[in-house]
């Protein structure tokens, strides 16, 4: 069995960035992710999820570490200073690299 | 009309519905464990709507296109027209950046669909009868300011590349197939469509249950604006006020605007509620996708935690008034 | 017949449930941000189910098993031997994968209970009486044909070692504990045990809401059939044409079953219905953990795009002009 | 006696809404699919709390405060006392630890609303009236003993530093707007404001199909409960017999209490119903919080796995046999 | 506090998967996971989680490295010729090692 | 773009912890933390997550690597005797060092 370095992107930001955030996926060319609905509490308060859109989401996206690289960058860019938002990346191993 | 306003407020504040909004104020305030699931929380929103919008269709298929269409479309020139005046204000007198004056004019012009319920629930109750094909006025009220404003903002911020620029598109596909204005067009549709016929199968769940499901949805509404009302520090003084003034002015602009377009006394207080109520779900949606850079705590906050408490306790009664003192 | 039947489907088409499913079938299509949640979902099934079964329970009270007996046997046999056609079909005339044809074959022997639901509501709205305790037929014509299609795809496979190999055991605990099995059979027990004073007290929640709920879910329904179109094309021309077709000959096949069982016009229709419906939940549940080789593509997208909207829409009052053809 | 609640036990365990509780211990014992969403089960839990709240609110204010001022203290009293036998019978007979011992005092001077609300539906089913606004009783009883119990927890562990040492003001907290304690006194004011009127436009979303709705949710506690009975090997015959024995003896106190306090039949079948019963989610949670070093499985199971069947099914009849002889 | 590395895997699948994925967990000897539902997308296409049956879940467990070899070598073998499913593993530390 | 390199620590446990969980976390400095419901199995049995509360908990938090330990020490010593609670702490990259 072989297993390939890949990395794993996960956002978490409040639930009316989703569809902009879809777009960037498809931008930097993001092959699929997931995304599921949070609790939380961070500077800008608690958020406690009762109301769909004004609830928190974590996206999780697979990519190569370049994609990820180009990723983090446009966050940073165009996103953070718009939306609350917190993303961190980090090693996981996959094994068909082709999907990501 | 003082002491009829001070009366009509009384029996207000102590409807069922009314009441339990209250109830969610507190558990907010008192940070009470209370909380409702989301899943509820969508499902009472669906059940409202949809409700809401049967009723109104099975209303128009017997009143007939015709009676509907012109206070129609006085109710969404009339939505589309307020972000013109709020929009200076804001930005002269708010001393607002032209985005966030763009955005809350958004929320001023277009309305909130709880705000009119709480408002047929209030005229039911004290058997004042109304139009209700109505909910057509509340359908085509909540896109047109929602673009309006957009508009301003972007031509305010100058074009943008990436992916916050670009066309109006989305907005229009936002605005039109948002849950509350697709559900609510189609459920007309459908209810124009069935008739009374249609009515009568569903009617024990649409109809019978309606006004306690409003009290539940309302405990949950008060859940919601309570916990917002600790960011009131971050709006300041004058968009508080605004958050209440306005809505008087639009209120019985709303009122003046039933009255020409043939209301009744009921139809015309909803005409006012609608003009005075500001949207919290669908404008900040279309905010955050088409103008990301206004700031949210200055255009939900006020119509959130100001506005729309204001409106289902005291607003509702008072444009009541208006409408009985100007129609009869 | 002809006109009869086209007046008979524009009754249906104009009911409330089925208006609505179709606008959530033009919710899914012009990609609505319309949304259920998967609680609702679960929800709205569960009452249905339960207020079904229990409906039914109390009928069998009222009836006596005896009168049940003999048409319950029926449907079960139907829905054991309908897959055993649908087989060989697939395989030589659709030129499908041996297990692929089982999968087939698998759900359109079984039933889809929205769909049967859906025809009594139909029946209602037309008053034509029917059997209240055919929703016994519905509980024991769901397991039958899934497991005869997992025998036959497990035969076709040959003998498979590890987790997906192994005995019939699985299947039987799935096909007789499910979901929708247990609660229809445990509520038509517990509603043949109270009878007509226990239905008294549930009454206004199980009877009077349950046009509307039906309603209600038939929007979500339409948004979930609504968004499986797009894979029409994997689909290909024969399974298609065989997804209206064999609900055309099982619908008149359940109807002359139903028939000789001695049931109303309505019951007959109800059997018609019955063997018409493919299943799009507890079949692809039992093929995914007992022959996960079969592609959902060719057995899911068939029933829930083509053959449920088409009973909905269409095959249900096709089957009722069958009925009072053949019946009276 | 004996014929009597012979009679009245099977009455009791033939009513749709035990039965369902019947089905739902089946289905867990069987392993069935069948699973409640998270959502629902608290939706259920609010949309139950708040009728009866509701009710009992409307119902105070047709009664006045006065009338039920004397047996709510007298309910209240009765909590609070409970655990002070409890401790010292399980510490000494029960060789329990005394935080163990504690605990389990806490959950059977508390409450359990469900067991309540059951025992108020067997009532309605066999027209024997009772004072509604008993809810009261139910509100005030939640929380003294799990103050208690505390209390006597945190004595016998002594001072304790950190997270979990400190005041009783956490457990106050948790005791007085935990969420069921805040539903039940919040709808029961905003029942006591409304009074009738706001009674007749909520009664057909909170009276109607109030029953159904129980039916439903005890199908989802016979779920939850019966999952826990396997850890009942885990508790012990001490315990177990503690959770049916100490019910009967409390049931019969209760009703003594509710006689002296002046209650009708049926409100003093709901006192010793009151006692009886054991509390499954509020006292966990606060001991999750106050008392963490008490073990869950010799608490919760008893209460959840043992008690709560127990009133369910026999309990309730046994103890309204007990009423009609001590008060009639 | 001395903490153990061990390895996390996350599956991604379609939820009829459940009941063979468990089946496996407890073949390979591991010894808890936690699951849940999310929205996705990927090259099979969206998946809305409207239905529960027709939603995706995301299972995460902790396991000893040798146990992760043999999950993810069954996964690859066994699952995904079958059904829709991403998997990936990762390095955590816990602090009690005889927990997995 | 620089990353920085911090820790996330993910915790596992019975929703009845949340509230001295919640303390825990302020009490160690993190300032935020994502939460949500799930189901699992383990040693203490499965849960089903059909009540809210006796659902299984997952809560995520990014701190710096000195309050990762702190946090792991205290779960250790104060919560692990008293609930239900797997806990692992995993090494991620992020983009603005002092939000955390
Ligand atoms: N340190 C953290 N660890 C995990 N999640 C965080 C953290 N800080 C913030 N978040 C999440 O990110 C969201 C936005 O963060 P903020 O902008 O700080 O409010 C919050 O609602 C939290 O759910
Ligand atoms: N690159 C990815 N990152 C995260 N999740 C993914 C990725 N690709 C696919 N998935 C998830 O795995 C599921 C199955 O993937 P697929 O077989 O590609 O459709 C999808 O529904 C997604 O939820
Ligand atoms: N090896 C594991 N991997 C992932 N989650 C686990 C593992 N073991 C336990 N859990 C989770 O932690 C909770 C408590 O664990 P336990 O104390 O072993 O019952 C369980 O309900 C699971 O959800
Ligand atoms: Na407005
Ligand atoms: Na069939
Ligand atoms: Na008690």
């Amino acid at each position: 069995m072989t297993t390939h370095a890949v990395k794993l992107v996960t956002i978490i930001c409040e639930a009316l960035a989703r569809k902009p955030l879809q777009q960037l996926l498809d931008e930097v060319g993001a092959h699929g992710y997931i995304l599921f609905t949070v609790e939380g509490d961070g500077r800008q308060g608690r958020r406690t999820a009762d109301i769909r859109e004004f609830a928190n989401i974590q996206v999780e996206v697979i990519v190569a570490p370049a994609v990820a690289e180009q990723l983090l960058l446009r966050l940073e860019r165009e996103f953070f200073p718009k939306f609350a938002m917190v993303a961190h990346e980090s090693d996981v191993r996959v094994l068909r690299r082709d999907k990501f | 009309m003082a002491t009829d306003i001070i009366q009509a407020i009384s029996t207000n504040l102590l409807s069922p519905a009314v009441l339990f909004f209250g109830l969610g104020l507190i558990a907010a305030l008192l940070k009470s464990d209370l909380k409702f699931p989301e899943a509820l929380y969508v499902t009472l929103t669906i059940y409202l709507l949809a409700a809401l919008g049967f009723k109104g269709g099975v209303a128009i298929s017997e009143a007939g296109i015709a009676t509907v269409f012109l206070p129609a479309v006085a109710a969404m020139a009339l939505g589309a027209v307020i972000p013109l005046w709020i929009y200076p204000l804001l930005r002269f007198g708010g001393r607002l950046r032209p985005v966030d004056a763009a955005a809350v004019a958004a929320h001023y012009g277009s309305v909130s669909a709880v705000t009119f319920i709480t408002a047929t629930n209030y005229l039911k109750g004290i058997n004042e009868p109304y139009e209700n094909y109505a909910t057509a006025f509340l359908a085509v009220m909540e896109s047109p300011a929602i673009v309006v404003g957009v508009v301003l903002g972007k031509m305010s911020l100058g074009p943008q590349p990436g992916i916050f620029g670009g066309s109006l598109r989305k907005v229009l596909h936002e605005a039109l197939l948002g849950r509350s204005v697709f559900l609510l067009f189609g459920t007309l549709v459908a209810g124009a469509l069935c008739g009374k016929a249609g009515m009568d199968r569903v009617e024990p769940f649409f109809v019978g249950p309606f006004q306690g499901v409003l009290a539940l949805f309302l405990l949950e509404m008060g859940l919601v604006a309570g916990r917002r009302l600790e960011d009131l520090k971050k709006v300041g003084p004058f968009l508080v006020a605004f958050a209440i003034v306005l809505p008087l002015l639009h209120g019985f602009l709303g009122v003046v605007v039933g009255k020409y377009a043939g209301l009744s006394v009921g139809g015309t207080t909803l005409m006012g509620v609608l003009a005075a109520s500001a949207s919290y779900i669908a404008a900040p949606a279309a905010m955050r996708l088409s103008l990301p850079d206004a700031n949210p705590a200055l255009y939900l906050t006020p119509s959130l935690a100001v506005t729309f408490p204001f409106n289902v306790g005291i607003g509702i009664p008072i444009y009541y008034a208006f409408a009985r003192y100007l129609v009869s």
